[in-house]
Order: C-alpha cells, then structure tokens, then sequence
C-alpha cells in the first residue's frame, strides 16, 4: 500500500470534501471530515514510522506516486521520501495538526465561514505534508507554495477586514520573495547535479568531486527561501501582521508547522551546508540577528498574538542559530520542541481570545487565572517551556543550541553564544511579562468582558493539556541522537568541551532571571513598565514600531517600485515614447494627407505644371545617365 | 491579308463593333433606351465568350502583321477587360437611358482591346484615342452634378497632353530606329541612344499620365469625383487596365535596366504613397478611390520590374482583382438623386444596418483593395512584390510594401464608417436596385473564385 | 473517417458554421447562437479526438493534407499536426465553445455577424496552426485581422476604433515586412525544382548571415508585435480594454499564441544562424517584457487592463523558454503558451461576467465580492493564482520549466563565457514576485475587503457561467497536475526544433550531461 | 536638306511653346489651340524623322494625328461650350470647383 | 545656301514666330489666327522638304477644317469674358520656366546625337507625292484606316451626347 501517498492525500480528500460539500452538509460533517482525516493521517503516520523504525536507523521508504513530466532523458518524479526526519516533521505535522484541528472545531464554532475554514486547514496540511515528504525539491516546492497559499487564505479568512486581507497579501507576497530565492537555488542546483532529488543532492555534495557550483551560493538562494518562509530578516515582516488570521491558525501555521519548513530545508539540504561554510555563517549571522531583535520587539507588544509572533520569530532565530553552526538535529529538535509550547501558547491565547470575546490587548486583562483555571495552568507550563526552565521541554533544545552555538566546530563563536542567551533571557522576561499581566494581575477588564468571561469548551481545554503535558516531557525525546543517521551530529570544539556544564548553569540562570525581572516589574500590573517605557521613550517608540521595518521597505521598496513603474514605466516609456511615438507617425501621416490634399488645387494649369515636371524630371533622370 | 484570320483573331472585337453599329441603328431609329442596354450587355457576352475561346482554344495569329496581334495572353486580357464591363453596363442602366451612352463604352471597350493587341506604336496610338476620347464625354454625361464638364475638360485636356507627349516619344522613337512596331521601344530600352532613351522616357511619361502617376495625377480625382459612378467605375478598371495592357505591350517582355527601372520604380513608388496617403483624409467616396486607383497604378507599374513572363501574370491578375473590386465597391453605393450627398463618405455610416449585403460587399472590396488576405487583392499585391524582388529590387520591393500598408488605413476607414459608426440622422432609404446587386454577384462570384483557385487564372500563362 | 479528412473538418468546421448562419432568418439570435455553438462544440470533439489519436513518438506531420493549390509557384493546401500545433489546435477549439457560451447573453447587437466573426477568426487561428506551408500560413496570419478588427470596432468599448485600429495598424506593419522576408525567401532558397513554399522544405540555413537577420528581423517583427514583446506591446492594452470579453478572450487566448507559435515555427527554424546570433537580443527582450508587463499591471486601475498587462509579462517567458534553445525550456514554453490561453482567457471571461452584471471594469468600484459572490470569488481566486504559477496550476508548470530551461540555457556552447544568459535568468525570476504582486494586490482590491459594487443586488454565477469556468479551472488543473501526457505529444517536435536552430553548432547542456 | 537638328529643335520648341500655353493661359479656348501646337510640333518631327530614316511610316502617323486632332477638337469644343454655358465663364482658373 | 533653304529657314522662323504669337496675343481669335499661321507656316516646310502630301493635309484638314471650326466657335462666344482680358494664369512665370526647361531637356538631349544622323544605308529615298504614299497607306496601314472610322464615329457620337446631355441639364 502507498501509504505516504495516503498521508498526503488524506487531508486533501478533507480539502475537497468540506470545500464541495460542506457547506451543504453542515457542521457536523464538516467537523468528522476535518478532524477526522488529519487523524486518519497521523495515524498512517504512525503505521508509516513503525515500519520505518523496523527498516533500521539509516532506511528511507521512497514511494513513487507519478511521473510529472518527463522532458527528454530527464524526468520530474512526484516521488515521497520517508526517512527519519520526514519522520519527525511528519509525525509533527499531523499530530499537533490533529490536535489543533480538534481544537478548533471550539474555537471556530458558529463561524460562518466553517467549512471553508476548514478545508482551508485541510488544504494547508495536504501542502506541509507534500513539502516534508516530498523527495525532490520540486515536490517540496509545491508544497513550499502551497502552504504559502493556505496561509494566505487563513489569514484572510476574515477577507471583510481589509488589513487583514491585505495582512494575507503581505504574507504571500513576502514569501514569494523567498521562494523567487528558493527556486534560483533550485535552478542551479538542477543545472548543477542534473537531479532535484533531495538525497541525491545531498549525496553529490558529499562526494569526492563536488558539483561545479558554488555551493554556498546555492546554500544562501536556499536559505533566503528560507528566510521567507520562516520569517527571518529581512523577510520576517509578514508573521506579525499574520496573526490577523484566526488562532489555530496562528498556532498551526504560523508557530508549529509552516514557519519551521526553513528549518526543515536547510537540515534537509545540510549536504550542501555542510560544504558551504559562507552561507552557513550567513544562515547563523541571519538567525541571531533575527532571534535578538525579535526578542527586542516582543518585549514591549502589547497584542497577546502579537507577543506570540516574534517570540516564534526569535524562536525560529535560534534554529536557524543552530543550523548554521551545524547542528542541523537540534534545530530539528527546537523545531520539535517549540511545536509543543508554542502552540499551546497560541491555542491559550485563543482561549483567553475566546474567553473575553476577541480582547488581544494584555493591557485590558488580567486576572484571568482564577476565571480560566485550565487554560492558565497549560499556559503557564508552556511558557516555562519556552523560557526554559527545566526540566521542560524548550530547556533541553535550547541549552543545546546555545552549546553549539558557543563551541561548535563549525562556525559556533562567544558572539553568536552571548547574544543568544541575551536572546533567551529577553525570552523569558515578555514571556512572563506575558503571563502576569493577563493571567496575575488584578483585572483591567471591562466590566462587560469580565462578565462574560469563561473557560473554553472541552474540545479546546483538551488539546490544552495535551500539549502542555508534551511540552512538558517533550524534551526528553533526545531528537538530535535519533536523527544521527540522518543528520551528522555537530561536533564541539574539543578545547570548549569542559565549559559545557556551567554554560547549562548559565543557561537556567539566564531563563529564571527572565521570570524574576518580568515578576519585578510586572506582578504589580503595568504601572512599572509604563514608567520604564516612558524613561526611556525612543527605545520605546523604536522598539514598538518594530524598528520601522515596515515603513522602511515601503520607503525604499513598494513607493519606488510603483514611482517608477507609474512614472518611468507608463507615462515615461508606453504613453510618451511608444504611444508617442505612434501617435505622432499618425498625426504627421494625417497632416501630410492634408498637405497632399492642398496640393490638388483643382486648378487645370497646375496640373498640367505637375505633369510637365514630371515629364522633364523623367527625361533629366535617363539623360543623367546616358 | 488572310480575310478568314481577320475574322477570326477579332472576334471579339468585331462584336463590340456589331454591338457599337447596331446601337448607332438604334439611335438613328430611335429604339426604346432599354434596347441600348440590352443590345449593349449582349454585345459585350457575345465579346466576352469570343475572347474566351479565342483563349482556350490557345489561337494565335497575326490577322495584320506588325501592327496587330492575337495570342492566348491577349486573349484572356480582352476577355478580363470586356467581362469587368458587363457589372459597369448593369450599373449605368438606370443613370444612362440613351444609347449614345452605351455606344461610346463600347468604343471605348473596342480600344482597350486594341490595345491589349497592339503590335504597332499607330495602332496603340489609335487604341488609346478610341478608348480615351468617348470617356471625356462619358464624364460629361454625368447629368447628376454639375461639376462633370469641368471634369471632363480637366480629363481632356490632360490627356490631350498626354497624346501629344506619346506621339512626341514615338516620333523620337520612330527617329531612332526607323520602325513604328512596338518592339522599337523594346528594343531601345536596352539602347543608350540619346534618341531613344528620351523616346522611352517620353512614352513612358504618356503611360504615367494616362494611367495617373504622381506627378502626373492631378486629373484622376476631379474626374473620378466629378464623374458618375459608373463612368467612374469605367474608367478606374477599363481605361487603367488599358493603359496598363498596353504598357505590357510595349515592354513586350524585355527585361528592364536602369534608367528606366528607376523611372519605373521611383515615380509608382511616389504614387503609392502619395495616393495612400492623400486618401485618408478624403470625404468624397469617388475621390478616395481616385486616390486609391492611384496608388494602384503604382503597384501596377512597379510590376513592370519583374521579368517577363511574370510580369505579364502579375498585370494580368491584379488588374482583374483591383477591377472587379473597384467595381463592386463602386456598385454598392448607396445611389439616390444628390449625388454630391451619396458621394460623401458619411452616407456611408451605418450601413451595415441599412443595407448588409451593400455593406459587406463593400468591406469585401475594401479589404481586397487593401491587400489583405485571404482576398484575392493580396496574391495580385504578392505576385507584383514576388516580381519585383526576383528582379532583385529588394528596397524598392520593401518600400513598396511599406507604401502599400500606408493605403490599410483608409480602406478600414470605409468599413468603419460603414459598420461601426451610427447612421446620420436624415438617411434617405435607398432601395438596393436589383441590377446592382447582379453586378454585385458578377463581381463577387469570380472574386471568390479567384480568392479560392488563385492558380486558374496564374497557371495561365 | 480517413485520418486526414478530420483535420480538414475541424479546420473547415467553422467556415461550414458561417454558411449555415446565412441560412438563419433575421432576428433568430438565439439560434444563430445555437448553430454557433453546436458548431464549436463539435469542433472541440473533433479537436479532442485528434489529440487523443495524436501520436507524440511519430516523426513528422499526422493527419496531413497536401493538395496542390496554386501549382506554379508551389504552393500547395498543406495541412497537419505536429508536435508544435496539437496543444495550440486543442486550445483553440477547448476555448470556442466557451467563447460562445460567454457571449451567450453579452452580445445583444448584430448578434449574427458577431457569431460569424467569431467562427470567421476561429478558422483563421486554426488555420494559422495547422498550415504547413509559408503561403497558406501567411494568408490565414493575416485573415486573422479583419474579424478581430470588427469585433473590436463593433462590439467593443467607448474608445474602441481608436483601439481597434491600433491594433490593426500595427499588427499589418508587422506582416508587410514579413511578407516581404517571405517572398525574399522563397526565392532566395529556390532550387531546381522551382520554388516551394513547404515549410518542411524551405530553410535559410544556406543563406549568409546578414541575410538572414534581416529576415529573421522581419520575421520576428511581425511576430514580437503579435506576442507582444517590448517595446512593441501598446496596442495590447487598448486592444483588451475596449474589446468585448469575446475579443479579449481570443486575443489572450490565442491570437497572442501565434507570435510566440510563429517564432516556433517559422522565425528560429528558418533562419538557424541568425536565431542563434540575435539570441540574446531577443531573451532580453523577453525578460524587459517580464518585467516591464509586470510593473505595468502594478500601476493600473482596469481589471482588464491588468491582465493585458499580465500577458506580456506571461508571454515573456514563453520566449524565455523558447530563447533558451533548452528542451526543458522550449516545453515549458510550449506549455506556458497552453496555460496563458486558458488563464488569461479565463480571467477575461470573468470580467466579461462581472462587467456585463455592472458596466464597470475599475479596480475601485469593487470590493468585498467574496461576501456576496462567493461563487465568483473561488473562481477568480482559482483563475489568481493560476495566473501567478502556483504549483499545481498549469501557469506554474510552464513558468517553471521555461525558467529552468532558461538557466539551463546559460551555459551552452554557442554563447560560451556569456554571462548575459543567467543574469538575464534571474532577473526573469523576479517577475514570480510582481506576478504575485499585481495579481494577488488586484484580487484583495476587488474580492476582499468593504462590500462595495456599482449595483448593488448582483447574482451570483448562473449554471452557464459555472461551466465555462469549471471547464476551463479543470483543465488548468488537469496540466498543472500532469503536464506528462500534453509534453509527450510536443517532444520530438520541440526536439526537432531545437536540432534545426542548433544545427551541428552546439548540443545543448540538458543534452550533455 | 536641312539640318535634322534644326527641325527639331523647331519642332521641340513649338512642342515646349504649346505646353507652356496649356499652363499659363487661362482661356480655354486658348489652351486648346496651343494643344494643338503640340500634335503640329510632334508633325514636325515626325517628317523630319521620315525623311531621315527614309521610311514612309512617320508620314502615315501625321495622318492619324491629323484624324485625331479633328476628332479631339470635335469633342473639346462642346465640352468648352457646355463649360462657358455653365460657368458663364472661359476662364479655366475658375474651374475649380472639385479639388483637394 | 539655296532659295529652298533660305524658305526653309524663312518657314520655320514664322512658325517658330507664330507660336511665340499664340502665347502673347491677349485675344483667343488673334491666338487663332497666329495658329493657322503656324500652321501654314509647318505646311511651307514641308512642302520644302518635299513631303507634298503632309503640306497639302495640313493645309486642308488642319486650316481648312479644324481651325475655321475653332474661329467660328470664337466668334459665338462672349468677348467679354476675362479670360479674354487677363490673359495668363497665376503659374506664368514657373510655367515658362517649365517650358524653358523642357525644351532643353529634349533639345540638349538631341544635341549629343552629334551631327545629323545618317539615313539607313541602301535605302533610297521614298517618294512623298500623294499616289505612292495612298498606296503605302492602303496596303500597310488599310487597318488603321479602318480604325480611324471608328474613331470618327466614336467622336461624333461622343460631341452629339455631349451637346445632348448638355441640351438636357439647361432644360
């Protein structure tokens, strides 16, 4: 049985069932079709994994669904690739995917747009599924582009709301940024080793004789694919303003599953990494500077998703931190560990959302512990999670990145090290300031949202606890050794090896001096802050304007492009010098037919004058040349 | 003199002559005007049928030697001149009542095809009088508008030019080699003889005159204007084709070298776009397609380039084309009593609404015109432009292309007019007369057969 | 039926369909629709049977006609498919019975000329492809003009003669010196046998290489107009703005597949050194296009005009691919051809439904009609993102393989140690976002945002409307998920035409490796 | 015998006087005789060529020419006559009336 | 330089005369008049060259026919017309030039023929008198005869619709 091929198709079957006919069926169905094929998939998954796990730690199950197009010798293959980090994504993809689908049949009940809404999470599964199984990068490409389309269409699920239609234009158009880079590698990568095949690629690159081409040129079009999809400088600006979507959303897409397929590539491609210290550099450079200003940005949102988002940003940072110093499995194993608490994070988010009937400013909550017991308890682990805490999962991931990032032999510096962790304690701090202010604090509620308040249905609740309860005890998974076989563990520097214990002592200090100064500052509500900010007011301004990134493309990018092309373009080049051009042969034509027209005077002598020049031109022409 | 032969080689001829006498018997007896017609139209069946099996039957002969030949090619011409007539003939009836009318096209017909024989510079001499001198009376005739003698006089006086610089070329001719035979001028293109260069340039310049060449032109658009519309008809297919017919004669298959190539290329070429470019501005129909006729005489020239056999092909063909297009547009006007008012090309808006058939056989005539594709207008502008570059003119061929896409404006102007801008208010309803939908078809049925089996007529020769 | 005999049926179909039209009583509209279509349609079963039968792995013409016609100068009716034409006959004939179905209710004025233009233009597009002889094609390339000039001017906008003429004007330049290239041509390249105007037969290859880019100048002009390439596009717009939807639709769908089927064709084969020579002019040309159409479509405030503009951004790598000389590139170009004509065309169509519902084309008159068409909506959406190549639309398969044929281009031998191929390749790449851009910023201009139309109870979508889209939103699909079966039918021809412009110079990268 | 060259020059220069008459004389009538001017000069040569060629068939032209000048005149003076009825007038700058 | 030269000459100044005449004279029947001269003038060299039947024709056909047609017509019509008073047109000056101009191109043209061009060897010299030349026309030319029936008749006709046609629009 193609059993990857039903993994994929699964959910798709779900996209085109709930897209024809759920509107027509109601909720119900739309619910069991929704939620019950992505489960359907992860337990395929599952069967899938077993027998993958049986074939031995190096195996890959390769299956050939169908011949795309075959152009002469070559030929693209629809092929699906299954080995242990397919695995793991997959395994990632489908159960949290599960899980926030079950999860959302609460969130989005009585929506108008149910069913569309779910055929669009089917639809954005069906792609993530096609891109981490997919064996050539063709096939991830498709699936590259096509979770990119199912994003856009669930951020602007709400297409009423023009920002938030736009918010989904954004999206879409800022990944294509990046997947304008990722099909130039792709180019080259085809021209170079002849294959899209992932593995075959990989196993070029670790051939004795290298494909003639620069590989870290190839290793930073990748990446800037990369960047793109997981919102890295300079294409991070989307993932903010893609919270507009709804939650889950926000939470499956735009945490777990989609903004980690850059991470996903890159480890996946590592064969080219691996030989390509330069963009390695760059994919390290990108990820700190990425974790660290994000990290900034979060410290002083005020929109609970919008915190959310750049802790993800940051978060995704730090994998890429980890990629480029060639610890391609921790990264995976962030990615694996941050799937858990972030989405519990976002889906508490949702409920707290769904509990104050759509309030996101953290500003006007608080005290919401009491009213939603079971929501602030997962949130509250989640975020120690995140923080990194220990023994909670993102402790585990994210001490090993901040390892390699200090002592990795390929590439790790102090730098990358000191700046992570300042990464990791800002982390800790927004995502406690977080926790006080909505949950801790004594209520800055309306009196009519806090009327209202109440804790969300179970099928939101459960998938709360599960998540936290994984992001609890994720982290004991030691992903990195599992992955081995398939990415080379990264190896430290052996003159750094006996620092590596007190820099997990570091580590923990670095995460509970977040919590203490976040409980400083904010256990009494925002007076404190408020107070710091106003001390402090064009950090402030900097800092929540997200360093005018947004502003500053436009300045320099969207106005241009449109001045240019407005101007240059269509007055400059198509009316004045083309039409022009044109026009003015038209109009002398017109004019010159007048001037002939003048010339037939109707005067008879003057036509015979005509003809008599025209007789002695003739005979002047043949006499000039007898 | 073998009488039997003369007989026979002028068959053709000798019917249009019965037709012409038995007219004069008509007038003197004074007949009903519709037997004029009739006498006239049968006349000209007869003539046409005579000279297509004078053609089938592949008779060639040389009733007067030296002065007067019959071969297939000449054959086929007189049978091309005399069948554009029969539309021109079905057109007039109800503007011409009078057989005075119909006896001067037929003389006119009678020296066009003179002239498609002609061996000798008298009889083409001959020719072009007899064929010239009934049509300034014919524009005269044209009782619709007062401005026809004034055409006429312009006519008259431009072609008496027009003679006198032939017979002047002739006379230097005739001086240089001592012969009257078309072949002198043959034979003295190839010759750098003071005498005969200037003989070759002076009949040359006649031909231009007599077929409206820039700078030779300025008569074409009062006279097609000032004419009626079958007169005009008339003399934008019969009296060109004439002209052009004998043209051939002259250069009687000799290839043409510099000078007169350039002569021959330079002026047409000057036509052309002076004809389609003066055209787009034109509010009178007639002159537009003075203006056109033009620019087709210089393509028809420039196809005097090409070699001989060719060449021959080329005039033969696109003259049969622009004829019978000319006259079809030219029989589907609207018609009423203002002439000077239907004459406007604003009486042409709308009316497709008005008038389907009228309007799309117009379009039809147009486009040919044009030289667009799949009508028959673009293998006759194809087989000029394929001699002309075969003769290895490339720029002249190029320039003459770019020339001809100058006229596509104009044309579409036309069928603009008639399909896409609202009639005017005051329209008067114009009855579609019968007998110029017969022409209509008579023009339209060897159009398409043309179009379709372009190679019946081109694997004539 | 003998083989040959349904090629001659499917070309004559339309022509038969006119004749019958005469035989219409005046006033029967909705017959003269009927006929129209039931004509169409059996053109689009013949066109279908055709292409199954077709077989990709046979050399040469199938189905062929050859029956001299104008016997002297060689010129014979020389009719077939090959490789090169079978996708582009299929296009045609898919798109007419849509055409007809979307003017069902639109065209109200003239309604039997208008059917008969319809067929009239019909014939001479498939007559374009399928002619296999120089004369029969230049006849029927330029029997294209007079029908598209009327509809144009008759059925067309407020500012349609200007339009209409434009169009006319400069696609007749074009021709008037590709006949004159023709002709020097065929007579350039006579042998002994007389002259032939076969297009298997006829080459330039011999003459020498001034000669032939001056007439693969001519050639291409008359093409690059038709394409329309920059700089010579601005009668495009015009042109599709103030055409009926009916207009637009053969205008996208394709009249502009001729120019980039003629350069196919005719232009690179015909004069293999000169193509070789002027390869990078015109690959530069083709990106300009990208991207100048790109940001064109960026600036407007017409939805039609938007996707005029888009063309030529579209058209732009179709030749790209085929500029690359690459096998990869030249299906993918192949395949960009198919796919524009069915986006484009789509996309036009719905226009032409919005606009029949509204009487506006602005950008600013519409918002939100997701929320009360949402029928519409999906269907634009769909029509959107095809047009944006997203994979498993068929616009991706061809943009990608054209731009990967493109890189693949940028190191063969006959431009050896120029880098001008691969920047010209990224730079073609950029044109993915703009696409994007234009196309995703007009979608969120019209579909999402405030509910904002020029009347405001609009229907959504009848019955008729959905199939057209639905067939056409299908058979985007169907190519974009398996694009196999239509490449299998134009290998060996593209094959072929890359080995003819290559001569023996060069065998290409995709080949050596 | 005389000088062939001056007989045409004669003949050239009768041809150019009737030519310029045409243009610059603005009687109709006028213009009509100086055409022919222009068949007399063309007589003219051609006898000056029959004799130097010693052929009788230039001498035969001039009788055609002599036919065709009295059919041409037979036909232009009505014309003229129709004209100066209707315009009241002889003067051919006045003709003007179809034009452009 | 014998008396027939000296008459040649003589003949061919008053032609040349006449025609300088023709430009001149303001009145059409003086412009007339210096044509018959002319004409007449044409006849007397080609009596002197010896061509007696061309001088006879002139003198009937042209003179006698054509020209005294030309004087009645004349005299019909309204002096008072100003074309009878102005008499050139506003193209005098570029039309003399043209002329000018012409007669040089032909003249000088002939000029470069060198010398008087030899008559064809061996030929002798054909008689001009009317008998033989009747006989050439007759035998040579017996179609163009016939053709200038036609022609007549055809500008009879012609002259008679006009004059009809013109009858017809003044009533």
């Amino acid at each position: 049985m193609n059993l990857l091929t039903v993994i994929v198709l699964l959910p798709l079957a779900g996209f085109v069932l709930n897209g024809l006919l759920g509107r027509k069926l109601g909720p119900t169905f739309v619910s069991v079709v929704g939620c019950g094929l992505p489960i359907l998939a992860f337990l395929a998954t599952l069967k899938a994994f077993s027998t993958l796990q049986l074939a031995g730690p190096d195996a890959a199950l390769i299956e050939h669904a169908y011949r795309w197009a075959a152009v002469g010798e070559r030929a693209f293959e629809i092929e699906f690739y299954f080995d242990r980090l397919s695995a793991v994504m997959t395994l990632i993809v489908t159960g949290v995917g599960s899980l926030i689908h079950v999860y959302s049949t609460g969130y989005m009940k009585g929506d108008a747009g149910y069913a569309r809404y779910f055929a669009y999470l089917n639809l954005f599964l069906f792609f993530m599924l096609t891109l981490v199984l997919g064996r050539s990068l063709l096939v991830c490409f498709v699936g590259w582009e096509g979770v990119g389309l199912a994003s856009y269409l669930l951020i602007g699920f709400w297409f009423e709301d023009p920002a938030k239609a736009a918010a989904g234009k954004k999206a879409f158009i800022t990944n294509r940024v990046g997947d304008a880079g990722f099909l130039l590698g792709l180019f080259l990568l085809y021209w170079a080793v002849g294959t899209l095949n992932m593995d075959e690629i990989n196993a070029a690159f670790m051939a004795p004789v290298a494909p003639a081409v620069s590989a870290s040129l190839v290793g930073i079009l990748l990446f800037i694919g990369a960047t793109g999809k997981s919102a890295q400088i300079p294409l991070h600006v989307w993932l903010p303003d893609a919270m507009a979507g709804p939650t889950p959303v926000s939470a499956l897409i735009h945490a777990a599953t989609m903004v980690t397929a850059g991470v996903y590539l890159v480890a996946r491609m590592h064969g080219i990494y691996e030989h390509a210290p330069e963009a390695s550099q760059v994919v390290a450079v990108i990820g700190l500077m990425t974790a660290f200003f994000a990290a900034t940005v979060a410290l002083v949102q005020t929109d609970i998703k919008k915190v959310l988002a750049y802790s993800t940003v940051s978060q995704l940072g730090l994998m890429f931190v980890a990629l480029g110093v060639g610890a391609y499995g921790v990264a995976v194993f962030h990615v694996y560990t941050h799937a858990f608490f972030k989405a519990c994070l976002f889906l508490g988010a949702g409920s707290v959302i769904h509990a104050l009937g759509g309030e996101q400013d953290i500003r006007r909550m608080g005290g919401l512990a009491r009213r939603i017991p079971v929501t602030f308890v997962t949130f509250a682990v989640a975020t120690a999670a995140i923080a990194g805490i220990p023994p909670l999962a993102g402790f585990f991931s994210k001490d090993e990145i901040l390892w390699f990032a200090f002592a990795s032999a390929q590439g790790g510096s102090p730098v990358l090290w000191a700046l992570g962790s300042a990464a990791a304690l800002m982390t800790s701090f927004y995502m406690f300031r977080l926790l006080w202010l909505t949950f801790l604090t004594p209520s800055r509620m309306s009196h009519e949202v806090e009327h209202h308040v109440h804790e969300s249905p179970w099928s939101m609740t459960s998938v709360l606890v599960v998540l936290a309860v994984l992001s609890a005890v994720g982290g004991f998974v030691h992903l990195p050794e599992f992955l081995e076989p398939v990415l080379p563990l990264a190896t430290a520097q052996e003159s750094l090896e006996h620092l590596e214990h007190r820099l997990v002592y570091v580590a923990i200090a670095v995460a509970v001096a977040g919590f203490l100064a976040a409980t400083w500052l904010y256990r009494g509500g925002l007076a404190k802050g408020d107070a710091l900010a106003a001390r402090f007011p064009r950090l402030h301004r900097l800092l929540g304007g997200k360093y005018f990134i947004d502003e500053l493309y436009d300045a320099v990018l969207g106005r241009p492009l449109h001045w240019v092309s407005d101007r240059v373009f269509l007055r400059a080049g198509d009316r004045f010098l083309i039409d022009g051009t044109l026009d003015g042969l038209a109009a002398t034509t017109r004019r010159v037919a007048g001037r002939l027209g003048r010339i037939e005077t109707g005067q008879l002598q003057w036509y015979v004058a005509m003809a008599v020049l025209g007789i002695v031109g003739c005979l002047a022409w043949v006499w000039r040349h007898v | 003199m073998n009488w039997a032969d003369v007989f026979e080689a002028m068959l053709p001829e000798h019917v249009l002559l019965a037709g012409l006498v038995l007219l004069l018997c008509l007038e003197i007896a004074k007949g009903r005007p519709r037997d004029g017609f009739v006498v006239t139209f049968l006349a000209l069946i007869v003539a046409a049928a005579a000279a297509l099996m004078l053609h089938t039957q592949g008779y060639a002969g040389t009733p007067f030697p030296g002065h007067y030949t019959v071969d297939p090619a000449t054959s086929l011409a007189k049978f091309v001149v005399i069948a554009l007539t029969l539309p021109v003939v079905l057109i007039s009836r109800d503007d011409f009542a009078d057989t005075r009318y119909y006896a001067l096209l037929l003389s006119s017909l009678y020296g066009a095809c003179l002239l498609v024989s002609s061996e000798s510079l008298p009889t083409m001499f001959l020719g072009l009088e007899i064929m010239s001198l009934p049509v300034y009376a014919l524009v005269l005739m044209a009782q619709l508008r007062a401005d026809s003698a004034e055409a006429a006089l312009k006519y008259l006086v431009m072609g008496g030019a027009a003679t006198a610089t032939f017979l002047m070329g002739v006379a230097l001719l005739y001086g240089w080699s001592g012969q009257m035979t078309t072949g002198a001028f043959a034979y003295a293109l190839a010759s750098s003889d003071p005498l005969a260069v200037a003989g070759v340039a002076l009949v040359v310049a006649a031909l231009f005159l007599k077929a409206a060449i820039v700078p030779f032109h300025g008569w074409a658009p009062d006279a097609y204007e000032g004419a009626s519309v079958p007169v005009t008809a008339f003399m934008a297919t019969i009296i060109k084709a004439g002209v052009l017919f004998a043209a051939l004669r002259l250069f009687a298959g000799m290839p043409v070298a510099r000078p007169v190539a350039d002569l021959l290329a330079v002026l047409p070429l000057v036509s052309m776009v002076w004809g389609n470019v003066a055209a787009i501005r034109q509010t009178s129909f007639r002159r537009m397609i003075a203006y056109s006729s033009i620019a087709h005489a210089g393509y028809l020239f420039y196809a005097l380039l090409g070699a001989a056999p060719g060449r021959d092909q080329a005039v033969l063909f696109y003259v049969a084309v622009y004829g019978i297009m000319n006259v079809l547009a030219l029989a589907m006007l609207p018609r009423g009593t203002d002439d000077v008012r239907n004459d406007r090309l604003e009486s042409l808006q709308g009316l497709y609404h008005r008038h389907p058939y009228a309007a799309i056989a117009i379009a039809v005539a147009m486009l040919s015109l044009a030289g667009l594709p799949p009508l028959p207008g673009f293998v006759g502008k194809f087989l000029i432009f394929r001699n002309v570059l075969a003769a290895g003119y490339t720029t002249y061929a190029v320039l003459g292309l770019v020339a001809s896409y100058l006229g596509i404006y104009f044309y579409l102007r036309v069928i603009q007019y008639m399909f896409m801008n609202a009639a005017p208010a005051d329209v008067p309803a114009n009855r579609t007369r019968r007998l110029a939908v017969a022409a209509s078809l008579l023009c339209l049925a060897p159009a398409l057969a043309l179009a379709v089996f372009p190679g019946w007529l081109l694997d004539r020769f | 039926m003998s083989e040959p005999m349904l090629l001659n049926l499917l070309l004559w179909l339309p022509v038969a369909g006119i004749a019958a039209l005469g035989f219409v009583a005046k006033g029967r509209d909705s017959l003269v629709r009927s006929v129209t279509f039931g004509c169409m349609l059996l053109q689009f079963v013949i066109a279908a049977v055709l292409y199954q039968r077709f077989d990709g792995l046979e050399r040469g013409l199938q189905f062929a006609t050859d029956v001299p016609w104008i016997a002297s100068w060689g010129v014979s009716y020389r009719i077939g498919l090959d490789g090169l034409n079978v996708l582009l006959v299929a296009l045609t004939a898919f798109l007419g019975p849509l055409l007809v179905m979307g003017a069902w209710t639109a065209v109200q004025k003239d309604v039997k000329l208008f059917h008969a233009m319809v067929l009239f233009i019909q014939f001479a597009m498939l007559g374009t492809f399928v002619a296999q002889d120089l004369f029969l094609f230049y006849v029927f390339w330029e029997a294209m003009l007079i029908p598209m000039f009327l509809i144009i001017g008759l059925w067309g906008g407020e500012r349609r003669i200007y339009a209409t003429l434009k169009f006319v004007l400069y696609t007749a330049f074009g021709s008037i010196l590709m006949l004159a290239a023709l002709i020097y041509l065929v007579l350039a390249t006579q042998d002994g046998d007389g002259l032939t105007f076969d297009l298997r037969r006829l080459s330039g290859a011999g003459l020498p290489l001034a000669a032939q880019v001056w007439l693969l100048a001519a050639f291409a002009l008359s093409f690059a107009i038709k394409v329309p390439m920059f700089p010579l596009h601005t009668w495009l717009p015009d042109a599709h703005v103030e055409a009926p939807t009916t207009g637009s639709v053969i205008l996208a769908g394709v009249l502009l597949k001729m120019g980039t089927y003629g350069f196919m064709k005719l232009g690179f084969p015909l004069f293999p050194d000169a193509a070789r020579a002027m390869m990078p002019v015109i690959m530069t040309l083709a990106v300009i296009s990208i991207v100048y159409g790109a940001c064109l479509a960026l600036v407007q405030d017409d939805i039609k005009k938007i996707i005029a503009y888009s063309s030529i951004s579209h058209l732009g790598y179709v030749m790209l691919g085929l500029a690359s000389l690459d096998l990869i590139g030249i299906q993918g170009a192949i395949l960009q051809m198919v796919s524009h004509g069915l986006v484009a065309g789509g996309l036009f169509l719905m226009v032409g439904m919005i606009y029949e519902r509204t009487h506006s084309r602005a950008v600013a008159d519409y918002g939100g009609l997701a929320k009360i068409l949402p029928l519409f909506a999906v269907f634009f959406s769909l029509l959107t993102l095809a047009s944006i190549g997203l994979p498993t639309t068929s616009g991706f398969a061809g943009e990608f393989m054209a731009l990967l044929g493109a890189f693949n281009a940028a190191w063969p031998a006959h431009l050896a140690g120029n880098q001008v191929p691969l920047t010209l390749a990224v730079i073609a790449v950029s044109g993915v976002i703009l696409g994007a851009l234009y196309m995703l910023w007009l979608a969120q201009r019209i579909l999402f945002g405030e509910t904002r139309a020029p009347h405001a109870p609009l229907t959504d979508l009848n019955a008729r409307e959905t199939t057209i889209l639905v067939a056409i939103v299908a058979a985007i699909f169907a190519i974009g998920l398996f694009p196999g079966d239509p490449l299998a039918k134009t290998e060996l021809a593209a094959r072929e035409f890359q080995q003819r412009v290559l001569g023996e110079a060069v065998l290409l990268g995709s080949e050596t490796r | 015998m005389a000088d062939l060259q001056v007989l045409l020059w004669l003949s050239f220069a009768l041809f150019g006087i009737g030519l310029v008459g045409v243009m610059v004389r603005r009687n109709a009538l006028v213009m009509l005789m100086c055409m022919e001017l222009m068949l007399n000069a063309v007589i003219l040569a051609l006898v000056a060529f029959s004799l130097r060629t010693a052929t009788l068939s230039g001498a035969v032209l001039v009788f055609l020419i002599f036919v065709v000048a009295a059919a041409e005149i037979a036909i232009a003076i009505p014309i003229v006559l129709m004209l100066s009825r209707q315009k009241r007038s002889l003067d051919v700058e006045g003709y003007d009336s179809l034009k452009g | 330089m014998s008396i027939d030269t000296v008459l040649l000459y003589f003949f061919g100044i008053a032609a040349l005369a006449g025609g300088v005449l023709m430009l001149v004279a303001q009145h059409p029947m003086r412009v007339a008049l210096a044509l018959i001269a002319v004409m007449l003038s044409l006849a007397g060299v080609y009596a002197m060259l010896g061509v007696h039947a061309v001088a006879v024709f002139q003198v009937l056909i042209y003179v006698g026919a054509v020209m005294v047609f030309m004087v009645y017509v004349i005299m019909l019509l309204d002096v008072r017309d100003p074309s009878f008073v102005r008499r050139y047109s506003r193209l005098l000056l570029p039309g003399v030039a043209l002329g000018a101009l012409l007669v040089g191109a032909l003249g000088l043209g002939m000029a470069r023929l060198g010398g008087a061009p030899e008559p064809a060897a061996g030929a002798e010299a054909p008689s001009y008198l009317v008998r033989p030349f009747s006989q050439e026309f007759l035998q040579q030319y017996w179609l163009h005869f016939e053709l200038t029936s036609v022609l007549l008749v055809a500008a009879v006709v012609a002259a008679i619709a006009v004059i009809r046609s013109g009858g017809r629009q003044d009533g």
